[in-house]
Parts: structure tokens; C-alpha cells; sequence
């Protein structure tokens, strides 16, 4: 239906942008075992965004391709803070630790979806992004519990962050229409914060008390992050339309 | 002594000599040269490629490219964990890197100007480096050889998709066979650099094939992997840009134009392409990675005195 | 008191107060209140506008739209000098705004998602600020007073060049048209609220316009600006989103749409689209570049110890 | 003549690819002196970037826009230089230094270009350059003279820098082709050096000693970080081609 289609976007969106700003730390992270982890969390997050786009475009005769390099700034669905980005390290941890949370919950409850497609993308995405739940979770703990340094640069981070966690946690009419398909994002809202309460609880991290941003990703509203974002991701494929790599 | 005679017993063998094993200071140092070498490639050699993740034209070869250099970072890790059975730390060897004093494959300090690049690199590069490595798989140092035999299994890997992406563009519109041609002009003489100087101008040679470390001399590689490229380069439709270039019969093996060596010696002297641009990336990430990895020694060890106190 | 007297005089005489003279504590404390968050709102409004630097579709769009961004950070410079008249240092004006404590205009925390924008903002939101401003080059305080009329000089530069855009807009392809309109839509109503909460609910204007600090009300400002907007949105072709937008003959003025003071009640608590990116770019500046003030600050010592010891 | 319009696209992607480079500091700077500074520097290679654009497009019916957003990386004919990255302010210090000291030497000498166009582009761009210049030393005698942070970081800077210094007084056979129209980069290279060690005298620098890096941007040939440059600063006009602004 095409309110599946738009509900994959949404999530093949917010993987793809993920995915994006990981993909850039390759070669740059702080050791190489983090280049190699990054690289496989983005890679995780091409597979979740390859899956899930292509479902998203069967309804309009679209490839994963179309929707991820012919689309505009404006007909991307990401939440954002997906686009936020990478900071230094501990802005990149702080984002993994709210996705992957929360991707985590989401794709958990999203297994039993009465839309069969989505419900098998998500069965097989659980177990990914539990791993980068993991990840990200040991590095809060090693950065909160390791120099002075870090955990001010941790703290920092988790505030320049947290405004953008509301956005995820937000029904619309899209989950009405799709009714048992999809999620509700408002029911993830406690198991999200319980889950952050257990890992700032072990790391003696409070709850950042930060402003909410607005959001509107889900009706293609953004930061100014993106634009530039997607400049670089689509410069190839566009000059060159209509072909094939 | 009784050692030296081991030594060279498990080499005349073509057995293997383990961490735990007496071994010559010279065999020892040449190893660490040369695996500390090896490593430091696979993580610069990150670079050329990283360079494209971002742009990649389709999710598919994203997330193969990705894989790719994800892989050339695991292939770096094997090798530290290598040289360091050989008594060097990671960090003394990372220090020689960033001072210079510890080398990387000259092949790095080229640029990937087009995406074309993704596919030379791993034609033309992956596949002269399996020239190199399939022969260390039975390198007489035991877990050098382990290292090797996983790595060439993923370098094969690579070749093929490097095959698949040139393959694409020669199929495609006119201007991804530009694209492609182009790149291969540039990659072809910089991977047949990679065997090293004409067999009569290398120096290390003789005393590492004696040790078993190295097996085939470095014309020998060249003229093999020449071999395996010219069909290919027919499958792609791609011209080799060696005009020389032809099968003789007579000497049963490949003609072809003289090598540039002066510009093998430029890039090596540091002049080449890319060096300052690699150096300083790695230096950077080494840099501004710096509070991250001392958190990380921070956290352990007060992980470890909890534990040990509870 | 005398003094009192004698400030109540200037004030009556439409004259100007200087730094030196006599002022009551929370004349001083209002005006360093508005004139630093009048320098914030200039510094922080750098960044919708150079969101769009780097990708300006010409040469000479990027020309002018890096001279405007120049001329709010000059803009920023004359009024911290001007709040520094009235005992405030520039670190702690600074300070204020990083810690939330320092206000800056709302207006700054809209995004720019296109390059429309870059007319929008000229058009509307310096337009607004003019009508704001204008009759702030004759405020009271004199510094203050001096450093507007050379800021409204170039705001009113800004505004032209704002509608130019825009008109380039208008008259270019349908994208560019919807470009242009969309763009319109967007900032029209946060334009508005530019000019404060309407009269009835605005508790400070009457001190301000006592002191004439101020000298027309919110509700008398936004008539005026919208006075000026409808004929030149006629002139662009574009359609200001208020579909109850007319001329009232009986009233002399515009009739509109009731504002949505809920959204200005949002942005103004940090629920705006971009109050977090906006304080993040700010610190982030400001942390990156100590550094390099601490540089300037320690050659500055060691240049002035030189001199003296010579 | 097309020498002329060769070399007018030379100087002209310099100053633009410089100009771009300086754009994107205008908001970051480490004081609101600098954003003012760094805005004032950009605008004035911008000037010349246009003036030298126009002229060098005359010859082929195309405009600055043409050149400047409608040619690909292996078009354009700037040095390796002036792409390198803003870094930290210590290396954009390191690169206006380079930069405005070979500008100011070069526009000097080309006033009395036989090629009155290029005469007359250069009178105004001295003049202007010279500013970069005082801008440049001032701010490298402040660094090496700051802190301790400040001088360690001035000196990685330079050296960083500095592999990028001989690519720009390279002779080749359009120099021979314009003759007196042209400058002879080599020959600024003993004023570059004698400006260049007076400032390092005056900071107590050494002059880095570090590999030259191989060049080839006059034959379109680039270092890594044009090619996403370009991505970001044409995408919009590449999105709406033919399109008035």
C-alpha cells in the first residue's frame, strides 16, 4: 500500500542517512578496531536501507537507487537526528546510543507486523542493531568512566544530542492508517527511556535537560545539515543519469 | 649452534618457525620490516577507496566499497597482531609510520580522482598484491603465512569486484568507458611498480628468498601477474596502455616498454601524488582520536582494579 | 536628585545621554538588556544565511551574500562596543548567550533549507528589522543611537538586495517560482512576530518608550511594515499567506489573520526548528577559536612588555 | 588569444577554489574579527575569481557561471594549494600565507602584463592582496609567538602546508606561449622566499623541511579534497541548469 511505502521510506531513510555520516569516519576513526566497527554498523544500516527502500519503491515503480539518489532534500523522510553531524567522537556515540536504542525497540516490535515484508526486514535487523546498541552503550560507559576529558566531551555530547530524541517518539496519521503494519513511535517511548536510564545509571550520567527541537522530518522539514549532506551523496549519480554502476 | 641448526632445518623443511622459536636478529628484523609494512598499506591504502564512500553511485557498490576497506582495516589488525609476536608494539610501530621511518606500498600515494578508481584499485592493485601474497601464504614465518592465507582469500574477493565495476562501466554509456579507460592508464603502470625493481636491482632479495620468506623473484611476479591481466583486460575490453606489450614466443613471456623508474624513486622519495595527503590524514585520525583511546586505557584499568579488589 | 533632573531634561529634549553622564540603574540595565541581544541576534543570524555560502548559485550571489554575512558580524561589533559604553564586557555578554541567560531575535532560529531563502530573509526579516530599527537611530542613548544609523544604512541595502533575489526568482523557471513562493510562505508570518507580542501583552514598551528607548508601539510597527510589503509583493508576484490580508478604509489600516503567538511562544522557549543547532554552532566556535584568542591575547602581552622594557 | 584565456582560468580557479575554501569559516571564526576578516579576504578573491572568469570565457562565448559551476574537477586549473582543507585556523593561516605572499608577487609583476586586461585585473587584486598578506604574517607571528599550543600548532601547520609551495612557480609552455603577457612563476620564487623568510625570522620559525608534493592542477589534475568541494558549490546551479540567479 502506499502508506507501507511511506512508512518504509521513513525508516529506509533514517538508515540511509545513518549510514551516510558513519561512512565517513571511515579511515579517520580514533583506532582502526573503530574503523572497522563503524564501517560495520553503516554497512548493517545500507543493508536495513537497501531492504527497506526497495519495499518503499515497489508501490511506484521506484529501485532503492532512485529513492536514495533522485530524490530532494524535501522528499527525504529522516527523523533528524539521523543528519546531525558527526562531531567528535563522543557526538558520534551519543547519536549511535539514541538510534540504536531506539532502532532497537522499534525493530524488536516491528517483527510482528502484520505487513509480512516489513515484519521479515525487521526480524532480520533486530539482531544488527542490538549489536550497535552494544557498541554504543560500552563506548558512553568507557568515555563517562574514562579521563576528565572524555567525560566532559561525553556530557557535552549527549546534550547537543538530546534534543533530537523527541522527534522519534511521535505518532501520526500515517501510524493510524497503518494500524497493526506499523509501530506506534509513542509506545517505544518507555522502554527507550528505561533502556537510557540503565546505561546513565551505570555510567553516573544524568539525563541531558535540553530543549526539544521541532523536527519534521517525517514530512520532509530538515536541519541545514542535510542539504550539504546529500550534495556529496548524489553528486555521481546524478551526473550521470540513467546509468547503471 | 644447536639453534642455528634448527633454524635452518624447519626452513630447509619449508616448516614453519613459530613466535616461540630461536630465530637470527636479521630474520627477525626483516620480518618486522616487512609485516610492519604490510600493515601500515592495508591501513593507508584505506584512504584512496575511503575516499569514495561517500559519493558511490549506488547503495549496492556503497556498501561493497565499505566492506571493502572495512576489510583492509581487519587486514591491518592481522598483520600488527603478527608483528607483534615478533616483539614490537603497535604503537612503537605507528610511531615509525607517522615519523616516516617505517614504509607503506608506494601504490597509496596515488589519487582516485574518479570512481573508475574503485575498479583499477581493485583490478589492477588487489591483483598484483595477490601476485605478491599468494606466495607468502607458505612464508616460512608461521604466523606471517596464517595471516596471509586469510588475507589472500578476501584480496581474491576484492580483485573480482574490482573486475565487476570496471565490467559495469565498460557496459555502460560512453562516458563510463572513458571513465574506466582512464583509470586503467593511470593504475596499470603504478600496480606492475608494485613487484619492486627489475630483479637485478634488488638488493633484499636473495637473503629473504633463502629464508623463504619471499619465493619468486620480482620479474618473475611481474611477468605472471602480466600474464593474468592481458585476457582480462580483452574480457573488459580495456586497452593496457603499453604499446610494446605482446606474448613472446620465444622467450615465453611478455614483452613490454621499460618501466619508469624514476618515477617508482620519486613516489618512494616521498614526491609522489599523495604523500603529504595520506601522512597527514592518518596523523589527524591518530590526533584527534587521542582522548578517545585514553578514556578507553582509563576505563579499563579502573575496570580492572574493581575487579580485582571485588 | 539633580542628576535625575538632569537625565529627565536630556530625555525631554529629545537629546542624547552619553556614557559618561548620570543614568538611572535600570535604564542601564534595559539597554544593556536590548543592545546585547541585538548583537547576538546579528552574530547568531550569520548562520541561516551562510548555510548557503558555499553552494550560492553564482559567482556574484555568493559576492553579496558573503558581504552581507560580513555586515552582520560588523553589525555585531559596533553594538558589543556600544553595550561596553555601558559597563558590560564582551566575554560576559558572550557568556550570557552561551548559558541561555542572553536572549537573541527568534527570526534566527528558522532554517534555510533553500537558497529563496537568502530573498526571503533579505526581504522580510530585514525589512522587519528596519521598521524596528529605524526609529532606534534616534534612541536615547547615544552610542546606541550612532550605531544603528550606520546598521539601518546598510539593512536597508540588505532588503534590496533581498527582493532582487527574489524578483530573480519570479521572473525565472516554475522551479525557481515555487522556490520563491514556498520560501515567502515560510518566513511571512515569522516576520511578523518580529515586531513583539501585540501592544495589549507587551509589559515592557511603556518604560522604553518613556525613556525613548523605544518610540511606536509592536502593533503601530507591524502596520507600517505590512503597509510596505503589499505593493512590493505585488511587484514581485508573489502572494503574502494570509488569505484575510486587506486594506480596512474605516480603520486606516490592514486587516489580518489573528498571529499564532502559540509558535512565537514555542521558538521563544527553545521549541523553535533550530534553537539547538544555533547554540551549538556558536559554542562550538567559540571553543574551537580559544586556542587562538589565548594566542592573540598572550603575543599582545609579550609585544606591550617589549615596548615597555625598550 | 586562448593562452590568454588558458591563463586567466588558471589565476581565476586559485582565487575561486581559495575563495570557496574561506566561505566556509564565515560563522566559525575563532573571534567575530576573524569572521569579518576571513568574509573581506573571500569577497576580494571572489573579485578577482569573476574579473579573471569573465576574461578567460570571453574567447569560448562562456560566462563566469559557465566556468565556474558548469566544469568538472578535471577542468579546472587551479594548485594543489589553495584546495587543501580549512583545518584548524593555524592551517588556513599556514595556506593565506602561501598564498597571499605568491599573489602579491605575482599581481605585482603582472601590472605591466603587455596583456592590458590582465594589467588591468592585476592593479586592483595587488592592492587587495596586499592586505591578505599583513593579515597572514600578522596572524603566523601571533601563533608562533602565542602559547606553546599555538606555536606547536603553527608549525604542524606549515609543515602540512608546505609540500604545496613549489607546484606554484613551475614554468610551462604557456608561459613560453604568452611571454610578456604572462609571469614566469619561477620567477617569483627568490621574492616568495626572501618575504617568506623574513616572517619566519620575525616568528622564530624554520623553514619546514618536508617532501613537495607532485602538483598538476594547471593539467586538471587534483588532490582529493576538489572533488567534493565542487560537489557542494555547484549543486544548485547544477540542479537548475540554464536557470538565472
Amino acid at each position: 500500500s502506499e502508506e507501507a511505502a511511506e512508512y518504509a521510506m521513513r525508516l529506509g531513510d533514517d538508515a540511509l542517512v545513518l549510514a551516510q555520516r558513519l561512512g565517513a569516519w571511515i579511515s579517520r576513526a580514533p583506532e582502526i578496531e573503530e574503523d572497522v566497527a563503524l564501517a560495520n554498523i553503516a554497512l548493517d544500516l545500507i543493508g536495513h536501507a537497501r531492504s527497506l527502500l526497495h519495499y518503499a519503491g515497489t508501490a511506484s515503480g521506484r529501485s532503492e537507487d532512485d529513492l536514495a539518489y533522485f530524490r530532494d532534500e524535501p522528499e527525504f523522510r529522516s527523523a533528524w537526528l539521523f543528519e546531525q553531524p558527526n562531531g567528535d567522537f563522543g557526538h558520534t556515540i551519543a547519536r549511535q546510543l539514541v538510534a540504536a536504542v531506539y532502532l532497537f525497540e522499534l525493530y524488536g516490535r516491528l517483527t510482528a507486523s502484520a505487513d509480512p515484508t516489513l515484519a521479515a526486514i525487521a526480524a532480520k535487523a533486530v539482531k544488527e542493531v542490538d549489536y550497535h546498541r552494544d557498541h554504543a552503550v560500552q563506548w558512553v560507559l568507557r568515555l563517562a568512566g574514562g579521563t576528565e576529558e572524555s567525560r566532559r566531551r561525553m556530557i557535552v555530547a549527549l546534550a547537543d544530542i538530546w534534543p533530537y530524541v523527541d522527534e522519534l517518539f511521535r505518532d501520526d496519521e500515517l501510524h493510524d492508517a497503518l494500524g497493526e503494519a506499523a509501530v506506534r513511535p509513542s509506545t517505544l517511548r518507555e522502554p527507550f527511556d528505561a533502556a537510557i536510564a540503565a546505561v546513565f545509571a551505570e555510567a553516573g550520567l544524568d539525563e541531558p535537560r535540553t530543549s526539544i527541537a521541532r523536527g519534521g522530518g517525517r514530512r520532509g522539514i530538515h536541519t541545514e545539515h542535510l542539504g550539504p549532506m546529500l550534495a556529496e551523496m548524489q553528486v555521481l549519480a546524478r551526473a550521470h543519469p540513467g546509468a547503471s554502476w | 649452534s644447536a639453534e642455528e641448526r634448527r633454524f635452518a632445518e624447519i626452513i630447509e623443511a619449508d616448516s614453519r618457525i613459530e613466535p616461540r622459536d630461536w630465530m637470527p636478529e636479521a630474520y627477525r628484523k626483516t620480518l618486522i620490516r616487512q609485516i610492519s609494512q604490510h600493515a601500515h598499506s592495508e591501513i593507508i591504502g584505506m584512504q584512496p577507496e575511503s575516499n569514495w564512500i561517500t559519493r558511490a553511485p549506488s547503495l549496492k557498490r556503497k556498501a561493497i566499497l565499505i566492506a571493502k576497506v572495512q576489510d583492509e582495516a581487519g587486514h591491518g589488525l592481522y598483520l600488527y597482531s603478527a608483528a607483534q609476536t615478533l616483539g614490537i608494539g603497535r604503537e612503537e610501530m605507528n610511531e615509525q609510520l607517522l615519523a616516516g621511518k617505517a614504509r607503506y606500498s608506494s601504490i597509496f600515494n596515488y589519487h582516485t580522482p574518479s570512481w573508475a578508481d574503485m575498479g583499477a584499485i581493485g583490478w589492477l592493485v588487489d591483483g598484483a598484491a595477490i601476485c605478491n601474497q599468494v606466495p607468502l601464504c607458505r612464508a616460512s614465518y608461521g604466523p606471517y603465512g596464517r595471516a596471509m592465507v586469510r588475507i589472500c582469500k578476501e584480496e581474491s574477493f576484492h580483485q573480482r569486484q574490482g573486475f565487476e565495476i570496471l565490467l559495469e562501466l565498460m557496459q555502460g554509456t560512453p562516458a563510463q568507458r572513458e571513465m574506466a579507460q582512464d583509470s586503467v592508464n593511470r593504475w596499470y603502470w603504478p600496480s606492475l611498480m608494485m613487484f619492486g625493481p627489475p630483479d637485478d636491482e634488488s638488493p633484499n632479495s636473495a637473503q629473504s628468498m633463502a629464508w623463504k620468506i619471499k619465493r619468486f623473484s620480482n620479474d618473475e611476479l611481474r611477468q605472471r601477474f602480466v600474464g593474468m591481466l592481458v585476457p582480462q583486460a580483452e574480457a573488459l575490453g580495456v586497452t593496457l596502455p603499453d604499446p610494446e606489450l605482446k606474448w613472446n614466443e620465444e622467450k615465453q613471456a611478455y614483452d613490454m616498454s621499460e618501466i619508469d623508474w624514476t618515477e617508482f624513486q620519486e613516489v618512494l622519495a616521498g614526491r609522489g601524488p599523495a604523500n603529504a595527503e595520506r601522512m597527514r590524514r592518518r596523523r589527524e585520525a591518530h590526533e584527534d582520536g587521542a582522548w578517545v583511546r585514553e578514556a578507553a586505557a582509563a576505563y579499563a584499568r579502573t575496570q580492572a582494579e574493581r575487579k580485582a579488589v571485588a
